[in-house]
């Protein structure tokens, strides 16, 4: 059978493919994408032309409530015991709609702050990417998780007015002024995690929002770069494996997940993709270097500050969209 | 203002200059593209890192070259496909309104003409997404009827290709008619005349005739495939023909491999593009 | 001649074209205009209605935008036209015999490789670490990096670059087909370069221009990468408006009347530059 | 020329006519492009069909062709009616007037063409064509390419590719149109000459009176959709039936006038600007009170710088040289008759006796009757 | 045709000559297009310049507008060196031969286009517009659009668009070139007149003899970029100076011969095909074994059914009719000489003296040596 598998880049690097077709006789086809591209590609097949996505785990409820794109999990056909426990419960409950599971998790990360300590050392927040000492030289998404963080940073819980549309809306007018009053400080949002790397690497932005695989592969050639978590706390991620509802080929698809859920498997994707995974015991394989800089990023009240994020309602979207129009045309 | 006119040297100089400067306009990003294929550094751009060939030939991550890259091979592979299928839709449609608007007259024959036209003035995106939301609500309709599924009217390589043929077969009209226009068609009563059918004539006649400008629309169908962005994003699956990989990689920031690529490009279409000059050059003079 | 033979190839001959037209161009836009008037009120429920068009209209930002798009694409299409033109000429009229197909092939070759690979391009010349301020550093001109990616005018030079052979091509073949003995005629009579590049030339290459225009503005409208790849942070294109809608926003209604809002522009200022020029579509385009 | 009147040929009854038209029509939406035409071609003649553009010569022969059909009338060539058969089961050949050669084919393969429609074996096609080749004087060319012909080859050509075919009839629409003048002095004589080394019977269609006159037996003279007249080339130029043969055929001073006085075929008029003229009633329906059209041919009118040189004219005049038009032996005189004020081309003779004419000299001029002919204008 | 032969011009000596060439060279990368010629045209006059395809009028034509710089010689216009002087400052005005009408503007725009160059008042500009074109018989046209016209119209208004500048010199290149065969004839005198009338010096080339003996008032016959011979038509016609302009200016039967003896002026010459020839020695410079180019004109010879009806001509021979080429007045015979077995072109005088002659038919043929013109061959 062939995989097709819609997923973010890094999570299915060659040397993985290679092992996992020797030994099912599976052929892997990778399509790499991100959490809105691959809930519109899947929108618009009706829930075809894949055999397995891997959106975050907040994209799943409400993006099903409302389109209908994916098939529930067969618990049976996964090997539970490979996965963290807690982690597996989490994705379980979030991705649960109409009493199915839908996902199951596969890596995880978290957003916060890249840094290049020798010209932006003071950044420690997201609001400070506003400050006037780094003007023209910060660079975030104009996605929700700057909504997100930004909202945080002043102080405000998004994550607890996610049902309440009013207060939500609050959170998203003061976050709009708060962005557009930034604007200015802004060199280019970025769009994919190498073109924030390579804005980085060539000093034309020092501090910016994002994610922390990136800053810790920085690292390695700079020193003075680097992931820091944010004062207000890094957003937490957790990105998933989900059945498209026409796939074909689920048979690979399981077998893909059990084979990437092994522990020498999940160390080699971690290599790769630069983020801890959902394996139990898929970081003994670790390169040190990079357990290192997660523990250098990553300070025991760090990790406690992580914010998770909670499945995204259906209708929030929109309005979230609707802001980051303003933001993007604001002048 | 002719070569015949009397011109003052120091006009004739700047526009020389002028002429001049516009080429290297259009030839520097190329350049530097192709020039960016063989810096050892993982970053398409300055400084220049030293001479190599890793970006085509290279197998180490994550010097990994064209040659080696399967996403990159397959995207080429598909590319293919999809032109291959557009070039003889096109040409096919092509010739057959040809031969409807040149050879026959009937009602309303200039507001079909104009019709014809249409895809010239309709945005890329715009066809893209009309054919998308058209074929999702006959799929949608057809699987609600018949329980069936209807994959090919999904987003995947069958709407790319008609997608892109949509407007394609109107550049090929265009080539084609402009050619059969110029037919005489003296030379088929000739043929007639001289026993052969209807039917013998065109194949005997006609058709080598518009050779050259069926072969030329080809061409440009496939090069017009090959580059097509616009309409092929609204309506691409999961196999991506290569300008949507390489627009997905530019996107995420990539190594020098897509300036690899890139070049390959520029040497297959330039080969492409010289091969129907040339051959257009040679029925010409013949 | 025979009349049934005619009918008959008639009928055979305007198959294909019935269906290519009906079901790849008009039937899917009918479809277009349908989803844009319905309205989401709810998970999955839809009421008809114009409430698409009314975001478009009261929400600044949309028509902001599209004033915006119509209005670099307008002087994309004036600034290639300006460019272009000179060379058209210097092509068509003051070479021939190889000169002239060399330097007419070297137009073509920058466009036989994909919009994606010029933009690419024109990103590693403009960007900040960039040929283009490393240059301007090397000569001492500057003294640090100059960002010129990320702005307007980094999207001019990305359209007018991307659209030049669409002027160029049908400029070169309408100067061409200028009889050179009009030009002196204009001559012979008193005029001069001025007066006869006015009243002769111009007027001649009328069509071509009017041709290159349309597809050159049709190019700029309608284009998707070039805005986004060198655009900046304050560059919105209407494209990428549309192109959001569908693929972040998974709203599909908006985006097809923003797609339909679009058709109407391009088919306006299309319609517009044709009356004020006197030329018709089929003279122009479809030549 | 060899003049052979159709009715001196000595063929069989039988198919004395390869070609017979009987009252033909084509109608346009209304508009008769060819109205009622009958005629008959001899085997082995040349027959010229000649008029002014437009006046319907290739509707004529695209329906013999067979790429038109006719409105009514019949058409039969070798005694068979051609009615409803297709233009490539006719045993006719067209020779266009661009010569419709094949450019994507060398010469032997253009000529063979009709051949190979016919499924004749390959050698056979190879052996017949050179054969032909060599009959229009073209041997060994078969490999070479159309555009390495100059334009007088190519002619040979196109009506090699139609002779292999040995057509009962083979039809020529104005095919020296395309030539500059040179070589169509030169191709006239030829094809002429082709035609009676061949002996097949041609019909050709011209706008230009000295092809027609040169080459033909019987020149038909078409106008406005009819043949006004059908003879051979003398009987055209010296005895004109219509007013529109004697003004298209050959050049010709012309008047209109009102009869005065008629006397058996012997006419007196007076032209509009008060010019007598005695003529010849050409129509035969001439009555006194009559509106005519008299024509006169440059070459018919005589020059005198005396009134006595000019004797055994019936009509005598005078007129002022205003210009002359030196053309070698092919010379005229413009002058403005005195009385009248009419201006008339004379023709100089050749003998060299007027050589000394110049420009506001006052001459004498004079014609006979009989060589005025005079038509009944309607 | 008025002759007016140049010293016969009344104008004042300064500007006698409205156009003057002095050894103009127009070399294209050492191909001489243009080879030393001079000549004068003087005020009024309508000069041709006469010569086969490709022998440098149009190069010459052009350096006198100004499109192309000799390569050295002078050019003066009304006495003033036009060297240096761009087209657009240049005191004539040129006819294109295909009219470069601007199809962009209509008729008045199109005759007030230089006009407006000047800057001459709008009212003006539509009063001189209609003028010129009344003159030239086309009032009122002005609003109607170029392709309105005839090709004899189109002509019409080319003219007036140059006239209308009132220019010192007319050039006109082969302006009839695109016409048919019968309009060309018309205009051909419409040309003439309008001169006249004008009385504006023309400039005309033109490869067909025919339009050039008729209009010209000075005819330059050229070949390979020089000047062969000028003069009036019937100098040209009856006075050939060399071999080429003896074959290129009117019919001529042509022999090779080798001269035999030589007494004076008068030759004696045996032909290839071993025909006597007695000749004019025009060339001046024949030699006893010279080989010779021999011309007599198709008029030249004449006709007779018994030989004494032949007297004084020196040249006698007997032939055999091959073909009659019956074209009206300009009728001819091909004959086959019985000696030579050579083939003779002669003129049917249009006496009707020899209507009844038939192919196969034996004449005699007779031709004074007078009009036996013999040229040295080089
Ligand atoms: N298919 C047609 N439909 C309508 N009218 C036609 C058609 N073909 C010819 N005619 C008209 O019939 C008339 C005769 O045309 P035809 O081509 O036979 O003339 P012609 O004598 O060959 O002229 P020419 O010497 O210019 O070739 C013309 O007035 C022409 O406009
Ligand atoms: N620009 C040029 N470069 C090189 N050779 C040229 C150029 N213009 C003309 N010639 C050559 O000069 C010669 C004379 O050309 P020109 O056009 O003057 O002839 P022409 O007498 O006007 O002929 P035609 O009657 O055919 O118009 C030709 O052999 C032509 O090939
Ligand atoms: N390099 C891969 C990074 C994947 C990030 N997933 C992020 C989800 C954020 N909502
Ligand atoms: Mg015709
Ligand atoms: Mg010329």
């Amino acid at each position: 059978e062939t995989l097709r598998l819609l997923t973010w880049g890094g999570y299915a690097p060659e040397n993985v493919i290679e092992l996992f077709e020797a030994e099912t006789g599976h052929t892997v086809e990778v399509t790499k994408s991100n959490n809105e591209e691959m809930v519109a590609k899947l929108r618009a097949t009706n829930g075809g032309g894949f055999d397995l996505a891997q959106p975050s785990q907040d994209r799943i409820a409400g993006a099903q409530a409302e389109f209908d794109i994916y098939k529930p999990i067969d618990l049976s056909k996964i090997d539970e015991s490979q996965f963290i426990t807690s982690m597996l419960e989490a994705t379980k409950g979030n991705t649960t709609y109409n009493d199915e599971i839908y996902g199951v998790p596969h890596v995880w990360g978290t957003s916060g702050l890249v840094v290049n300590k020798a010209e932006a050392g003071d950044v420690k927040d997201y609001l400070d990417l506003c400050d006037d000492s780094v003007a023209g030289k910060v660079s975030y998404r104009l996605k929700r998780p700057t909504l997100i963080g930004f909202a945080f940073s002043m102080g405000l819980d998004p994550f607890a007015a996610y049902n309440d549309e009013e207060a939500y809306k609050d959170i998203l007018a003061k976050v709009e002024d708060k962005l557009i009053e930034c604007k200015p400080n802004v060199k280019t949002y970025w769009g994919g995690g190498d073109e924030i790397k390579n804005l980085l690497r060539s000093g034309e932005v020092v501090a910016a929002m994002a994610w922390d695989t990136g800053g810790w592969s920085l690292n390695e050639d700079n020193a003075d770069i680097t992931f820091v978590a944010p004062e207000a706390g890094a957003l937490g991620w957790i990105d998933t494996f989900v059945l498209p509802k026409r796939g074909r080929a689920d048979e690979a698809a399981y077998a893909w997940i059990n084979f990437v859920m092994q522990p020498e498997i999940a160390a080699m994707i971690t290599n790769s993709a630069g983020n801890f995974t959902a394996s139990k015991g898929g970081d003994e394989g670790v390169d040190e270097a990079l357990k290192v800089r997660y523990q250098e990023s990553f300070p025991p009240e760090a990790v406690d500050n992580i914010k998770w994020y909670p499945t995204v309602p259906a209708n929030l979207e929109t309005l979230e969209g609707a802001v980051l129009d303003r933001v993007k045309a604001a002048n | 203002m002719i070569r015949t006119l009397p011109q003052s040297n120091t006009f004739k100089w700047t526009y020389r200059a002028y002429v001049t400067l516009f080429f290297v306009y259009l030839a520097l990003p190329l350049t530097v593209v192709c020039l960016m294929a063989f810096n050892n550094s993982v970053f398409p751009s300055l400084p220049w890192e030293g001479f190599t060939w890793a970006w085509f030939f290279g197998d180490e991550d994550p010097f990994i070259g064209v040659f080696n890259d399967r996403s990159i091979l397959r995207s080429i592979g598909t590319s293919m496909f999809v032109a291959f299928w557009v070039s003889l839709l096109s040409i096919a449609v092509g010739t057959t309104n040809a031969f409807l608007f040149v050879r026959h007259d009937f009602k309303f024959k200039e507001f079909f003409y104009i019709l014809m036209l249409l895809p010239l003035i309709i945005p890329g995106i715009i066809l893209g997404i009309s054919i998308l939301v058209f074929s999702n609500a006959v799929a949608n309709n057809l699987e609600n009827a018949t329980g069936m599924w209807f994959d090919g009217l999904r987003p995947g390589l069958p709407l790319v290709i008609l997608g892109q043929f949509s407007f394609i077969a109107t550049f090929a009209t265009l080539v084609i008619s402009a050619r059969l226009e110029k037919f005489d068609r003296s030379l088929e009563e000739a043929a007639l005349n001289l026993g052969a059918t209807r039917l013998g004539a065109i194949r005997q006649i006609t058709l080598p005739f518009l050779f050259p400008a069926i072969a030329g629309a080809g061409v440009v169908a496939i090069l017009m495939s090959f580059e097509n962005f616009n309409t092929t994003l609204m309506l691409v699956g999961s196999d991506a023909p290569l300008t949507i990989n390489m627009f997905d990689r530019l996107k995420l920031g990539s190594t020098p491999v897509l300036n690899a690529v890139s070049l390959l490009l520029i040497v297959v279409s330039a080969i492409l593009g010289l091969a129907s000059l040339l051959f257009q050059k040679r029925d010409k003079s013949s | 001649m025979n009349s049934v033979h005619s009918r008959l190839s008639l009928y055979l001959l305007f198959t294909p074209f019935l269906l290519w037209l009906a079901l790849l161009i008009i039937i899917p836009h009918i479809f277009m205009f349908l989803v844009s008037i319905s309205v989401k009120t709810g998970v999955r429920e839809y009421v008809t209605g114009l409430g698409n068009y009314m975001v478009f209209f009261t929400e600044p930002l949309y028509w902001n935008t599209f004033a915006r798009t119509a209005f670099m694409s307008i002087s994309a299409t004036f600034l290639t036209l300006l460019i272009g033109f000179p060379v058209a000429y210097y092509i068509a009229k003051l070479t021939r015999g190889r000169t002239k197909t060399t330097l007419f092939l070297m137009c073509l070759i920058p466009f036989w490789v994909s919009e994606l690979v010029r933009t690419f391009g024109w990103m590693i010349l403009l960007r900040e670490t960039g040929i283009f301020s490393s240059f301007l550093q090397y000569i001492g001109v500057a003294s640090e990096p100059i960002e010129f990616l990320y702005n307007d005018a980094a999207i001019m030079v990305g359209l007018v670059y991307t659209s030049m052979l669409f002027m160029v091509v049908p400029l070169v073949t309408t100067l061409d087909s200028l009889d050179d003995s009009l030009i002196e005629a204009g001559y012979d009579l008193g005029g001069n370069g001025f007066t006869v590049l006015r009243e002769i030339i111009i007027p001649h290459a009328m069509p071509g221009i009017v041709s290159g225009c349309i597809v050159v503005f049709m190019l700029s409208l309608g284009n998707y990468l070039t805005p986004i790849l060198l655009g900046g942070k304050d560059s919105l294109w209407f494209t990428g408006l549309i192109y959001d809608q569908f693929i972040t926003r998974f709203n599909w209604e908006l985006g097809s009347a923003f797609g339909f809002l679009l058709l109407i522009l391009s088919s306006t200022i299309v319609w517009a530059g044709l009356k004020l020029s006197g030329q018709s579509l089929t003279d122009t385009v479809g030549r | 020329m060899s003049q052979q009147p159709a009715s001196a040929q000595n063929t069989n009854p039988a198919a004395a006519f390869d070609l017979e038209c009987r009252n033909i029509n084509k109608d346009f939406d209304g508009f008769k492009a060819v109205n009622n035409v009958s005629f008959n071609v001899p085997t082995g003649t040349f027959f010229s069909i000649l008029g002014p553009s437009g006046c319907g010569k290739t509707t004529l022969l695209r329906m013999v062709a067979g790429f038109q059909t006719p409105s009514s009338g019949d058409l039969l060539i070798k005694g068979k009616s051609m009615i409803g058969v297709p233009p490539n089961k006719r045993p006719v050949s067209m020779v266009f007037q661009h010569l419709a050669l094949f450019p994507m084919m060398d010469i032997a393969a253009n000529v063979g063409f009709g051949l190979r429609q016919r499924g004749v074996p390959r050698e056979d096609i190879a052996k017949r064509v050179e054969t032909v080749l060599e009959r229009v004087g073209l041997p060994g060319v078969g490999s070479r390419h159309i555009s390495q012909l100059s334009g007088g080859q190519k002619q040979r050509v196109a009506i090699a590719r139609c002779m292999v075919l040995e057509p009962d009839v083979l039809l020529l629409d104005e095919p020296l149109g395309a030539l500059d003048l040179k070589l169509r002095e030169h191709m006239k004589i030829e094809l002429k000459k082709l035609q009676s080394e061949f002996g097949t019977t041609f019909v050709y269609i011209t706008h230009d009176q000295s092809e027609a006159l040169v080459m033909s037996d019987q020149i038909a003279v078409m106008n406005h959709g009819e043949f006004e007249q059908v003879g051979a080339a003398r009987e055209l130029y010296h005895e004109p039936k219509t007013a529109f043969v004697a003004g298209f055929v050959g050049e010709a001073n012309s008047f209109t006038a009102k009869v005065d006085s008629i006397n058996g075929d012997a006419a007196t008029l007076v032209s509009d600007d008060g010019l007598n003229i005695k003529g010849h009633d050409a129509s035969g329906n001439l009555q006194q009170g009559d509106k005519a059209k008299v024509y006169v041919r440059p070459e018919s009118i005589r020059l005198a710088t005396s009134a006595d040189q000019l004797d055994n004219v019936e009509n005598l005049n005078q007129g002022i040289i205003e210009n002359i038009l030196f053309n070698g032996a092919n010379s005229h005189i413009l002058l403005r008759e005195e009385k009248s004020g009419g201006e008339l081309n004379v023709a100089i003779p050749q003998t060299g006796q007027f050589r000394d004419l110049t420009r506001g000299d006052k001459v004498y001029i004079g014609w006979e009757a009989a060589q005025t002919r005079c038509y009944k204008e309607s």
